[in-house]
């Protein structure tokens, strides 16, 4: 019983890695940023949980397990939310999707903030990093 | 199954350190300085895993918080603030450089050729004191991390040293960026409009669990991997995420710089002064066996310090709490301050 | 085993040592050097913590020789060689490198930190970071020293 | 060491804390001066640090001279499990230096940052100096190599940035900083790769722990890299001649009190790291002859010729001082090198009477800059009508730099000329006559401009300095004389450390 758990796991952790590599894989083939960032951001969080899910049969019913519950849950708030932050900056600076069949408009894209103004002039939000 | 174990860790040994080599000569040919950082940031990480693979759990800690996460802030800080374009490569400095190098290494391969075998268990560096801490921190200090042990009481003056090396370079920046007129560049184009929703609802939730991990990992330094540095930097990722998402002015309201400044010495202060009861309870500095007055144990009621069985670590204990508290205290706010530097050229409040 | 085997850890971090410096050395880009400095202090780690290591050994956290873990990492040993170099019945890695090297770590990212707010004043200062440029001008700021009080 | 003997300036369970309480003392006050409302509090908070660490240096110093070297075990732990404090004479006799150099600077500050550093930075430059003042003393103090490196970093990492506040006056102070910065830690890094060999042979890194393992394994190309490694690196922090290329920018751009400071603690803590390492941990044998001889020796004259002549044709009065000092540093190892008790004694003498006369020089230099803004010889012109007192300081500071007769560099450089004598080094002597007559060169354009031509300045007036600033610039070069006519205490101070070292004393 043990063993079959073990087996099941560390194929678990072998297919996660995997789709890890897929991802890396696609950022480098993938034309443009958008595609990119949805192909990483994607099998990043895939390829977290089905690692996580292998280590936790691998370890059982122990705290270990519990931990690897808070890791999988910090991956998946933080991963989709880098990759949401990072799709918008990329949009913000003026980088248009090249592949779908039509072309964005930015209003549109930009969905909740109505009406459609030059996004790279509405900075009153952003008081980032910048100096 | 017996060789196998023990070969797989070095084979994973090699790999990590070839990887490390590829990663750091991307890094010199690369001429983009962005690339440059991300790339160390990989190496940080990179090396972290190593640092596994080497049995070195804490500094692993360590180098992925510090190497791969504050670094990372900095040098991005930095590049903003410079503006600078690719790096330019002059022919001029290579050959000399190349010379140089390769004389240094000359002589390191020469000295690395007397050293004993790697993983050598039996070598002086680590039959002789490093084996004693092991042997002896059980009883002596009693608590299951040895790496905590020799950081914080064995080597505790090292580690008062290097929490002053942080403050120190908290006044260091604060005395650069800290003060005057802004950044005289022009400003940045701004990079985003005012649509990250989605970011403000996961920074509103990650913030407190940010603050919750670093809790976690400062109070659970003596059972395994963590303690006061690792457990500084996480808490100060709070307020510059906070910062990144929400604007730094209105986390400067909240943490305004004189108060974090102040924070950062009186971590430096807590430590010393452990040293210093030490010294007033009869002991030398930062023996914590003195922490607690002779006679401690016939005034309080017993269980309140910890297993009256072990009473002589009871000291050890609670020393090696208050100054990883100090050091928590130090470089988080010290982290702060440092941002708060390169982020926005802050100034004093009047 | 030969000398490029049982030394290949030591001799990697010569390598990595080399390429931090010679990043360090080749370029003249304030940012790029700091970049160099940070590679050769972490290559200084890794042979600290190269040479911490003990081969069998595990991470220097208490561990029971007779709990799953303990017995797990004991397996593959030869047990008179856990008798003589464990603590325990438990082999562990040199914790000492370790403690030195956290110090070490945590002194680069302050001279990091330190290095690059004066890059920036430079830049304030200056107008650049390419120190080829600022060694003219400051040729040019020696020269005017006591001219035009 | 004979006159602190009768000293006990402190009660029994102080004196036996002094040790450790000469750099918790300056870190605490660093934290204090850091947390004081304004620049005013903060340098109150200095001055009463630095007499405090200054006190307790004096303990320290009775304490060795009654009972030989001090060991104090820092946590509890003796070493080689814990860090220990080793203070033989030597090491008491620096931290007397340093503590009393840290004294006289941060009485100086008091006067002197108000024209060089914005009043909202006072507050925080004053904590950055203690905290460098902390790192020196605790350089000198300890006695485990890897707790050296921790505190060549603290003391490092503050020194950077108040090198670079000097941007004020000087934007050249920026660029010199970070080169400063560069080539600080490639030193320090050196330095710890060094340890890393010396521990890799030995397993400990206590420094009387180490000399008697290294002894015991004779031959091993790890150990003699991990000299090579940890001189280098110190030699970078020292200025040893081909490794000086940072300190020139540093004097010349930094506030003045940290060229004051820095010209009379920085390099000095490191010539005494390097002479702990030659003579305390090195194997005896041909190695460390070899390298003295060979080495040390020659880059020793090298840096006193070579650097004397870039002095004269310098035009700023810092980078003068800043070439001579990289020089001066050169006769400190010329006596070092030769590996007499003789040679030891002149040059830890030498490291002394430089100290004072370069602290009373750059503050001299400071006193002047405080009226007027004078940096090129052609400035100085006239300037001592204008400033007699600062003027008439800076001259004893000038003449004990050249070896005047009644200096205390003159009794240093003839100390330095017997113990040559002695070993039979003639041509150490010869270095020695062509440094003196070119330092006398450089020198006199300074002291000629200054008292014997008319001011080219244009409106601008020099004046006398405040009170403030003169005290201790008076007390240095009241030293220079005093110690020129009578230098019973500097000399058993020197000729102590020389004994121990050569392993004659404990």
């Amino acid at each position: 019983m043990v063993d079959a758990l073990h087996l099941i796991g560390g194929g678990l952790v072998v297919a996660g890695t995997l789709l890890t590599l897929l991802g890396g894989v696609g950022v480098l083939r993938f034309p443009d940023v958008y595609t990119r960032i949805h192909a990483a951001s994607l099998t990043d969080t895939g390829g977290a949980t089905l690692v996580l899910l292998g280590l936790a049969l691998i370890s059982g019913l122990t705290l270990e397990t519990l931990k690897l519950g808070f890791v999988w849950m910090f991956v998946m708030l933080t991963t989709p939310a880098a990759a949401n932050a990072l799709a918008n900056a990329a949009f913000s600076a003026g980088h248009t999707p090249r592949i779908g069949a039509f072309q964005i408009t930015k209003g549109v894209a930009a969905g909740e903030a109505g009406p459609d103004t030059p996004r790279r002039e509405t900075s009153d939000g952003n008081k980032s990093a910048a100096p | 199954m017996s060789e196998i174990a023990l070969q797989v860790n070095f084979a994973l040994n090699i790999a990590l350190l070839l990887m490390l080599i590829a990663v750091g000569v991307a890094i010199a040919r690369m001429r983009s300085l962005l690339a440059a950082i991300l790339l160390m940031g990989v190496y940080s990480l990179v090396s972290a895993v190593w640092l596994i693979v080497m049995d070195a759990a804490d500094v692993a800690f360590t180098e992925a918080v510090v190497g791969a996460g504050i670094s990372t802030i900095v040098l991005l800080g930095a590049i903003l603030l410079v503006r600078a374009g690719p790096v330019r490569h002059n022919w001029r400095m290579t050959i000399a450089p190349a010379v140089l190098v390769l004389g240094v290494g000359g002589l390191l391969v020469y000295a690395m050729t007397g050293l004993p075998e790697f993983g050598d268990p039996a070598s002086p560096a680590n039959a002789y004191v490093g084996r004693n801490y092991l042997i002896q921190t059980p009883d002596e200090i009693g608590v299951p991390n040895v790496v905590t042990a020799v950081l914080a009481s064995y080597r505790g003056f090292d580690t008062l040293g290097e929490t002053v090396v942080v403050f120190a370079a908290g006044i260091g920046v604060a005395l650069m960026l800290g003060f005057g007129p802004r950044s005289s560049l022009p400003p940045l184009p701004a990079a985003m409009g005012d649509h990250h929703v989605v970011l403000r609802v996961t920074a509103r939730l990650l913030i407190p669990l940010i603050a919750l991990f670093a809790f976690y990992v400062q109070f659970h330094g003596d059972l395994g991997a963590g303690g006061g540095f690792q457990a500084g930097v996480i808490l100060a990722v709070a307020p510059i995420l906070h910062a990144l998402v929400f604007g730094l002015h209105e986390t400067i309201a909240a943490l305004p710089v004189r108060a974090v400044r102040s924070i950062a010495t009186l971590g430096v202060l807590l430590f010393a002064g452990v040293g210093v009861i030490c010294m007033i309870n009869g002991g030398g500095f930062l023996d914590y066996d003195h922490l607690f007055p002779p006679g401690v144990e016939a005034i309080i009621p017993p269980g309140l310090l910890g297993d009256p069985d072990h009473a002589h670590q009871w000291g050890q204990h609670f020393g090696i709490f208050f100054i990883e508290l100090g050091v928590l205290l130090t470089v988080a706010a010290t982290m702060v301050t440092i941002f708060y530097g390169f982020a926005g050229r802050a100034v004093e409040e009047p | 085993m030969s000398v490029a085997a049982t030394h290949f850890n030591y001799l990697a971090v010569v390598v990595l040592m080399m390429i931090g410096l010679y990043v360090l050395f080749s370029t003249r880009n304030l940012i790029k050097q700091m970049i160099g400095l940070g590679l050769f202090q972490t290559s200084t780690a890794l042979f600290y913590i190269s040479l911490g290591k003990v081969s069998g050994g595990t991470a220097a956290i208490k561990i029971y020789a007779d709990s799953v873990e303990g017995r797990m990492l004991a397996a593959p040993l030869d047990p008179d060689f856990v008798q003589q170099f464990g603590v325990g019945g438990v082999v562990y890695s040199n914790p000492l490198p370790h403690v030195l090297i956290l110090t070490a770590i945590v002194v680069g990212v302050a001279t990091l930190s330190v290095g690059l707010s004066i890059a920036v004043r430079i830049r304030e200062a200056y107008g650049t970071v390419e120190a080829d440029e600022i060694e003219a001008v400051t040729r040019v700021d020696a020269a005017r020293v006591g001219r035009d009080p | 060491m004979i006159l602190f003997e009768a000293l006990y300036v402190a009660p029994p369970a102080l004196t036996a804390q002094a040790p450790i309480l000469v750099i918790a003392g300056p870190l605490i006050g660093a934290c204090a001066a850091a947390l004081s409302p304004g620049g005013r509090t903060a340098w109150v908070v200095s001055v009463l640090t630095a007499v405090f660490a200054l006190w307790m240096a004096v303990a320290v110093a009775g304490e060795v001279a009654r009972e030989g070297a001090i060991d104090y075990a820092l946590g509890g732990f003796a070493p080689p499990m814990g860090i220990a404090l080793r203070i033989d004479a030597l090491g008491a006799t620096m931290a007397l230096l340093i503590a009393s150099v840290g004294l006289m600077g941060a009485l100086y500050s008091g006067h002197a940052l108000e024209s060089e550093v914005r009043a909202e930075k006072r507050t925080l430059f004053q904590s950055g100096y203690l905290v460098c003042l902390a790192g020196f003393l605790g350089l000198v103090l300890t006695g485990d190599a890897f707790n050296a490196f921790v505190f060549l970093e603290v003391s490092s990492i503050g020194t950077y940035a108040l090198v670079a506040v000097g941007e004020a006056r000087d934007r050249r102070a920026l660029p010199a900083a970070f080169n400063y910065l560069i080539f600080g830690t490639v030193g320090a890094t050196l330095y710890v790769l060094g340890v890393g060999f010396l521990y890799a042979a030995t397993g400990t890194l206590n420094l009387a722990d180490m000399a008697p393992r290294l002894a015991a394994l004779g031959d091993n190309s790890a150990v003699q890299a991990g000299l090579a490694f940890i001189v280098a690196g110190l030699g970078v922090k020292a200025a040893m001649f081909p490794l000086h290329g940072w300190l020139l920018g540093a004097y010349a751009g930094a506030p003045s009190l940290v060229s004051v400071f820095l010209a009379a603690t920085a390099t000095k803590a490191a010539i005494y790291l390097i002479i702990r390492f030659v003579f305390g941990v090195f194997p005896e044998g041909e190695f460390g002859e070899n390298f003295l001889r060979w080495i040390l020796a020659p880059l020793a004259a090298a840096a006193v010729i070579i650097c004397s002549m870039q002095a004269i044709f310098e035009r700023e009065v810092r980078r003068i001082l800043a070439f001579s000092s990289v020089a001066q540093v050169g006769f400190i190892l010329l006596g070092a090198s030769l590996a007499t008790t003789a040679g030891l004694s002149a040059g830890v003498f030498y490291l002394v009477a430089h100290a004072l006369m370069k602290g009373a020089l750059f503050m001299a230099v400071g006193a002047f800059a405080i009226s007027v803004r004078a940096r090129t010889v052609e400035d100085f012109s006239g300037i001592a009508r204008e400033a007699p007192w600062s003027a008439a300081a800076f001259a004893v500071g000038a003449a004990s730099l050249v070896g005047a007769p009644l200096t205390m560099g003159f009794l240093a450089k003839w100390s330095l000329v017997s113990s040559a004598l002695q070993a039979g080094e003639i041509w150490i002597v010869v270095v020695l006559a062509i440094g003196s007559l070119l330092t006398l060169i450089y020198v006199g354009r300074i002291l000629e401009a200054m008292f014997f031509r008319a001011p080219v300045r244009g409106a601008e007036r020099a004046s006398e300095a405040p009170v403030g600033v003169l005290v201790p610039l008076f007390v240095f070069s009241g030293l220079s004389l005093w110690f020129g006519v009578d230098a019973t205490l500097p000399a058993s101070l020197a000729n102590a450390s020389a004994s121990v070292l050569m392993g004659e004393a404990p």
